[in-house]
């Protein structure tokens, strides 16, 4: 087992944001959290990698309990996190904020910049620019490469497909399916089912803080009730 | 018109210190985002141990400096490592506070360790005389400090731009949460700049102790120019600090050769001015 | 507590009338700061600036017009003037931003009173300020030149301003000043306009600081430029976070208890900066409530535990 | 310039660096209809209420409230105008107690909060009103207690009773269901539902719980990528093919 | 917040109980009807000029001590308390009413600042005490607030700023090689006064000379290389300076390293004969650094005058304190002799009769014969100036080529006109 969540409740001050959510990630596999804006999906993401503290519960990462630990611990334990909102560093640039990662986890492996640049064509043109002036997009695959540098065996994508054009999406199921193959299991969270679909083995349907629905997405995707209920409008 | 020239080469000098104080406070406010009010007190504490290591112990000077550069980052580490970071999370008012009590705790710590007398070693016989420029004797202390200042400057843009840690501290700087993502271990980086500044500060102190007297109340009358500086500059803005340090040094010595009468007011004429103009500071983000 | 500091000097020494008097300047300057700071949210530095403006502008009034009245008067107007002025530079900044512009402004009044020798008398400043009669229009002039009829002129005086303050924090605008403190964002919705707000704030606690510099030189017969240095600001600051900043008779108590704290240290030694700054570092890592909130703190759980 | 219109927006932009965050919106509210804005994350809902309100100001487009422009006036004006909103993060006076939170606004509205003489317990008109408020909340038993230490669900309401207190025309409330467990959630609908009747008060809410939205609205308003996408009854929006596809993300593989 | 304002008072009013507990009354024993003879002492004794303050304490408890062990006055012992006045007038008339009305003392002692000093004399008049002045220069002080206001209890046993000033004037007229002079000047009352009273005095006696540049340096300035090169700039043939104790000594080296004492023929160091300056400038005296172009006077000189109760006065001190007495020490030491003297003489310790005993009062201490001036209270003493060298005799240096000028020539005299301040 890759990762094993127990019962997270996490608030923010006294809004009780995540009410009890537990989940696995099996090695080699792909899983998607999928829900609504607002459902709890980045909090319960951001639990997992330590950046907001879960008030209860346990989160094991390969056998090991890691919760409460410190985001940089985790990350240099293996677990690679690309934010939502990209936060790429503003002022270095492309092949800095790639490179960064590999100096302050130490974690040396199959990942280095050119494999990075490898999976996504678009950045090795970029390398020298700052991140502040990077398009969403742009940010979008450096903020994955950058979470592939400390050469990860678990990579958390948060709403990956999120604001990028149709064509921009292919590459980016591509390279999901290619990080796949080289042994990474990967945990995301995305609203587009459709894009979901082509790239998870299994999903949970988060709604208010709570799993409402676990399984196959290619069951979910035929549930049209599920569907209707908890992701469409 | 030499005149003008040496007037202006001697205000470098002037700008020098001022760029080495500031550039410490400018730091740590841009990476822990905290005013640290004793920055003074540590400069004049770097002044201290450089006279007790070279004046006193009868190390060379250079050593001296190093170790008194040593001393002091040991002494910020501990203000960070057990003060500021159990305060970060509170109202920053507290922290300009804790950092006050500070100020008082260091003044009277040199009193009770050094004494009420000024502390004054003699110059390195490397740094007496002087060279001539502008017609004129210009000191080869002056020159070492405008020296020492540029390389600072130099080092601190190859440290900031160009070193793995200068980046981390970047990284750390813009995206604090971010950067502990990715791995680096915040709290650390928090220490090792707190240090780093505190270092600079006595560097500022300790390289002036053979011409400036190190003695108690030194650090105060550093510290509110200090500040002006980094508010003229933009706070937590490095290379404002460093334009800004060399705007009030070269214009008050100008200050000093044209209106003798007002230059104590000088410095917050500058600042009310670049405020009205540019509340952010000159070179705010 | 009035009646005792009503009867006080017929029951004390010279010297513990005069330390009350400063105590009692102390805590209207503090108050005045705390409306800022407490209230407003707004951590001044550069209060010595105001509080030196009225004492200089009262000590050039007596100088020029020997009536208590007009250069307490006098000292209060200009000084709220100066900080009408200069807060109107300020209040635009906020939190940290805010605590420098003051402490340079503070400092630059410091210089000017260094500087204008012709005005102030420079470093050796303004002496032989007469504690002149107080004569208020209407009313037959009161001499006022012996301790104890001074020390009941800034008695009544500070009364006054204490009860003053006291209504102002209880009042709609203190309530709204408390907004803005916890939230500007949310102030602004509640259609209250911050920066204005935020100015007036600023003028009372500089009108304040006027006061109670205003009523130092007749006290003392001289006014020194050391009194604008920001190692005086820092005087209400200490005696506010001593006392507690979220209770309105914390800055009263904590300047109480910073001539307290000063005046038992110098007897014994002369390191007492190393024992306030030990103090001022307990508090911050500690007892960030201040005293008062201690001890009302406890009284709260003493009275829940009752209702059980 | 619709006569009808409430707040009518036109052609509003903002930019954050190189995102388009409001990007040419056209909107107008109607009065007593209540409106929901939904979207996906990033389309822009809480930068439009932050440039209607004032909190932003617009690149270009101008806003109109009433029939009056006021697209360049300060947020305290359009306050005072009856415009006012709740916010999507516990925005509240921490420190004062439950009563006082609402008293702010209502004294602010009275034109009372300049008086720095007048005690607060003689403040009868505003306390009425704002015990008023509270009552209607249901807060009653609260009004002692500091704002920072009820319940979440406790300061969602107060939330909406401080967005109320001023007595505006129009309102909007930034996702207020946010983080409530669901019998508080009933009880934050039913209030608005009630107050927009009782009170004479338009709403227009952000929302993602779409259970609200549909159970809520008589209007919604689709943005995505900035721009208003569709608009119209929720019977319609439902069957909107368009939207469906934003937030299913059919668009994205197209 | 009503319940806070409850407490508040209560605190306030325990506190106060125990401010007006702690006044202690006295008893009585000795001739004088006194238990002990009550001495204040202050000056600063933090901030950078704390070393002066210091040297005040030192000469009081040497005194106090040597008196106590002959016997006290009158058989009367004598106790001190020192307090630091931080060089803040507002301290220093705390203290002062701490010292009379609270510990009780029946005189007081010390004062370094100017500013303090000018803000104790009111305050001394009202609580009819009488303090020795044993530093603070200012001419204002016996000038304005003695002879203009009538403060008796002001009474000054250190020398007024007339020695930094008009002893410069009186050596320098003699050097008609010396034209153009300049300032780096202390910026305040003490460095203009100076500069003014000098001008005006070497102008009397050299209407060649011109005074070609001035640089004012504020309280605390860490670095005078600008005030430096702006006054050279003018090419000045002597310069004549006013920061004193550590600025000096800072000044004098950044002067050094600027090659001043290779352009000009003197330099006129103010307060450059006090211990801690030479004690600063030792190495670059023992190498000649200054060429023999340095001039310094002090209010006393530790090697003047030459005599065996000067000598052993030194001797003694070094013996106690493993120091040079400074200045602020003899005059202290001295101020407890006069103040002994004229309670022996007056039998009596109250106010007035002090005053009167002093009236007339000639006097020998280490630093020479002080006569005591009934028109400003100001005790009239010589002080040397001279050139700062090595003298064999001594491990600091001092003042040598002694240029002794008798006091009562050159003091200023009432009528006293102000002096008008020029920059």
């Amino acid at each position: 087992m890759m990762l094993e969540v127990r019962d997270l409740v996490t608030a923010y001050g006294q809004s009780l944001v995540i009410q009890g959510i537990s989940l696995d990630v099996t090695t080699g596999e792909v899983v998607c959290l999928l829900g609504r804006n607002g459902a709890g999906k980045t909090t319960t993401l951001r639990s997992i990698m330590g950046l907001t503290p879960p008030r209860a519960g346990r989160v094991i990462f390969k056998g090991k309990e890691i919760t409460g630990r410190q985001p940089f611990e985790i990350a240099r334990l293996g677990v690679g996190y690309a934010p939502d909102d990209r936060r790429i560093f503003p002022d270095l640039t492309v092949e800095e904020n790639l490179e960064i990662v590999r100096r302050v986890t130490g974690r040396e492996g199959r990942w280095t910049v050119e494999r990075v640049y490898q999976l996504f064509p678009l950045l090795p043109g970029l390398r020298g620019n700052r991140g502040i002036g990077l398009s969403g997009g742009e940010q979008k695959m450096l903020a994955i490469g950058r979470a592939l540098m400390g050469n990860p065996t678990l990579l958390i994508l948060d709403e990956p497909s999120e604001g990028l054009s149709p064509l921009m999406v292919h590459t980016l199921v591509e390279a999901i399916r290619q990080i796949r193959q080289e042994g990474v299991t990967l945990l995301l969270a995305d609203q587009n089912l459709k894009f979901a679909r082509r790239v998870a083995d299994r999903g949970y349907i988060i709604e208010k803080g709570t799993i409402r629905y676990s399984g196959r997405l290619d069951d979910l995707w035929a549930d049209q009730e599920i569907v209707r209920k908890y992701l469409a409008v | 018109m030499d005149t003008i020239a040496f007037q202006g080469l001697i205000g470098l000098s002037l700008a020098m210190y001022l760029w080495l104080i500031s550039a410490g406070l400018t730091i740590i406010f841009g990476v822990l985002r905290i005013v640290n009010f004793a920055h003074g007190s540590l400069f004049m504490m770097g002044a201290y141990l450089a006279f007790t290591f070279y004046g006193q112990l009868g190390l060379p000077f250079w050593l001296a400096i190093l170790l008194s550069l040593l001393g002091v980052g040991l002494l910020g580490l501990v203000m960070e490592r057990f003060f500021l970071r159990r305060i970060y999370s509170i109202d920053e008012a507290y922290q300009l506070l804790l950092t006050f009590g500070f100020i008082l705790i260091l003044d009277d710590a040199v009193k009770i360790i050094w004494g009420g007398v000024f502390k004054i070693p003699p110059i390195p016989a490397f740094l007496d005389g002087a060279w001539r420029a502008f017609g004129r004797p210009f000191p080869v202390y002056n020159a070492f400090v405008i020296a020492v200042g540029l390389l600072v400057a130099v080092l601190l843009w190859a440290l900031f731009e160009k070193s793995w840690w200068g980046r981390i501290v970047r990284a750390t700087a813009s995206d604090r949460e971010m950067a502990n993502a990715i791995g680096v271990n915040v709290p650390r980086v928090f220490s090792g700049v707190f240090m780093f500044g505190s270092m600079l500060a006595a560097l500022g102190g300790a390289m002036g102790t053979p011409v400036r007297v190190a003695s108690p109340g030194i650090g105060a009358a550093m510290i509110i120019q200090a500040f002006i500086i980094t508010v003229i500059g933009g706070l937590g803005n490095l290379k404002g600090a460093f334009v800004s340090s060399l705007m009030v040094g070269i214009l008050s010595a100008y200050g000093t050769l044209f209106f003798p009468v007002f230059e104590l007011f000088f410095i917050f004429v500058i600042m009310v001015v670049v405020l009205l103009v540019r509340p952010q500071g000159l070179f705010a983000r | 507590m009035v009646l005792i500091l009503v009867v006080l000097p017929s029951l004390a020494g010279r010297y513990s009338l005069y330390l009350v008097i400063q105590i009692l300047i102390l805590s209207v300057f503090s108050l005045g700061f705390n409306l800022l700071f407490g209230y407003t949210g707004l951590l001044s530095f550069g209060q010595a600036g105001f509080f030196a403006v009225g004492a200089y502008a009262c000590a050039k009034i007596l100088l020029a017009v020997p009536n208590l009245f007009l250069g307490l008067l006098g000292g209060v107007v200009i000084a709220a003037a100066a900080a009408l002025l200069l807060g109107f530079l300020s209040v635009r900044h906020t939190r940290i931003y805010f605590s420098m512009l003051t402490l340079a402004f503070g400092m630059m009044i410091y210089s000017i009173a260094w500087k204008w020798r012709d005005f102030t008398g420079g470093d050796d400043g303004l002496v032989g300020i007469p504690r002149a009669p107080l004569a208020i229009p209407g009313l037959p002039a009161l001499s006022v030149a012996s301790m104890e009829r001074y020390y009941y002129v800034v008695l009544v005086v500070s009364l006054l301003a204490i009860w003053l303050m006291y209504r102002l924090v209880n009042s709609p605008l203190g309530l709204a000043l408390q907004a803005i403190r916890d939230s500007e964002s949310r102030a602004e919705f509640a259609g209250i306009a911050v920066r204005t707000y935020r100015l007036v704030a600023f003028t009372i606690a500089g009108l304040y600081a006027g006061l109670a510099g205003a009523l130092l030189p007749p006290l003392e017969n001289t006014v020194t430029p050391p009194i604008a240095h920001w190692s005086t600001s820092a005087e209400p600051v200490l005696a506010t976070l001593l006392g507690g900043i979220h209770v309105f008779g914390g800055p009263i108590v904590g300047a109480f208890l910073f001539f307290m704290i000063k005046d038992v240290i110098v007897r014994f030694t002369e390191y007492w900066l190393i024992w306030l700054g030990v103090i001022v570092v307990a508090l911050v890592m500690g007892f960030r409530g201040g005293v008062v909130s201690m001890f009302a703190r406890r009284a709260a759980r003493a009275e829940a535990a009752s209702d059980r | 310039m619709t006569a009808s219109a409430l707040l009518q927006v036109a052609g509003l932009r903002k930019r954050f660096g190189e995102l388009a965050a409001v990007d040419g919106v056209e909107l107008t509210l109607v009065p007593a209809r209540l409106t929901a804005i939904i979207g996906p994350n990033g389309a822009g809902k809480t930068t439009l209420i932050n440039l209607v309100t004032g909190a932003l100001r617009p690149d270009s487009g101008r806003i109109y409230f009433k029939g009056e422009e006021i697209t360049r006036l300060a947020t305290h004006h359009r306050v005072r105008k009856g415009l006012s909103r709740s916010f999507q993060l516990m925005n509240i006076f921490g420190r004062l107690s439950v009563l006082e939170n609402v008293l702010v606004p209502v004294l602010s509205r009275l034109g009372r909060t300049v008086d720095p003489f007048s005690r607060l317990e003689r403040e009868a008109e505003a306390r009425a009103e704002a015990e008023q408020i509270l009552a209607e909340i249901g807060l009653g038993h609260a009004r002692a207690h500091p704002a920072g230490a009820i319940s979440h669900g406790d300061q969602r309401l107060l939330e909406l009773g401080m967005a109320i207190a001023p007595a505006p025309a129009l309102c909007f409330l930034d996702e207020p269901s946010a983080g409530l467990t669901p019998v508080e959630r009933t009880t934050v609908l039913d209030l608005i539902r009630r107050l927009s009747v009782e009170r004479r008060t338009t709403f227009a809410i952000v929302e993602h719980d779409m259970d609200v939205v549909f159970s809520l609205s008589d209007w919604i308003v689709v943005m995505n990528r900035g721009r208003v996408l569709a608009e119209g009854p929720p019977s319609l929006i439902r069957e909107n093919r368009e939207v469906r596809e934003v937030y299913l993300g059919e668009d994205a593989l197209a | 917040m009503k319940r806070s304002l409850g407490i508040a008072s209560v605190l306030f009013v325990v506190s106060l109980l125990l401010v007006v507990a702690a006044a202690v009354p006295a008893g009585a024993q000795c001739q004088l009807g006194v238990p002990a003879i009550k001495i204040g002492v202050q000056g600063a004794a933090s901030g950078p000029h704390a070393d002066y303050g210091r040297q005040i304490e030192m000469g009081a408890t040497m005194a106090i001590e040597e008196i106590n062990t002959a016997g006290g006055i009158l058989g009367c012992r004598l106790e001190m308390k020192f307090m630091d006045d931080e060089n803040k007038a507002a301290t220093g008339v705390k203290n002062a009413r701490y010292l009379v009305t609270e510990w009780g003392a029946h005189f007081m002692v010390g004062t370094d600042s100017s500013g303090v000093a000018m803000a104790l004399g009111p305050v001394l008049a009202e609580l009819r005490r009488i303090h020795f002045f044993t530093h603070a220069a200012t001419h204002r002080l016996t000038e304005e607030l003695v002879a203009g206001k009538g403060i008796q209890e002001i009474v000054r046993v250190s020398v007024p700023v007339y020695q930094d000033a008009i002893v410069a004037a009186l050596i320098f007229k003699d050097r008609p090689e010396i034209k153009r002079w300049a300032t780096i000047g202390a910026d305040y009352e003490y460095g203009y006064a100076s500069w003014s009273l000098f001008k005006d005095t070497l102008k009397k006696y050299r209407p060649d000379v011109e005074f070609v540049a001035a640089a004012w340096a504020p309280f605390l300035t860490l670095d005078f290389s600008p005030h430096v090169s702006a006054v050279m700039a003018q090419k000045p043939d002597a310069i004549f300076s006013t920061p004193w104790a550590g600025e000096a000594v800072m000044l004098l080296r950044q002067a050094l390293i600027q090659g001043v004492f290779d352009q000009i023929q003197a330099w006129w160091q103010a307060m450059g004969g006090s211990v801690d300056v030479l004690e600063g400038i030792a190495a670059e005296v023992q190498r000649d650094r200054f060429k023999g172009k340095l001039w310094a006077t002090a209010r006393y000189i530790h090697n003047w005058p030459d005599t065996p109760e000067n000598k052993a006065f030194i001797e003694r001190f070094r013996k106690r304190w493993a120091r040079f007495p400074n200045y602020s020490a003899e005059t202290t030491y001295s101020a407890l002799f006069i103040m002994k003297a004229a309670v022996e003489k007056s039998r009596s310790v109250e106010t007035p009769k002090v005053i009167e005993a002093l009236k007339g009062m000639q006097i020998r201490n280490p630093g020479g014969l002080r006569v005591f001036r009934a028109e400003d209270h100001q005790f009239v003493y010589n002080v040397p100036a001279g050139r700062v060298m090595v003298d064999p005799n001594f491990p600091i240096p001092v003042l040598g080529d002694l240029k002794v000028f008798a006091a009562k020539d050159y003091y200023r005299y009432p009528p006293f006109t102000p002096v008008a301040v020029t920059k």
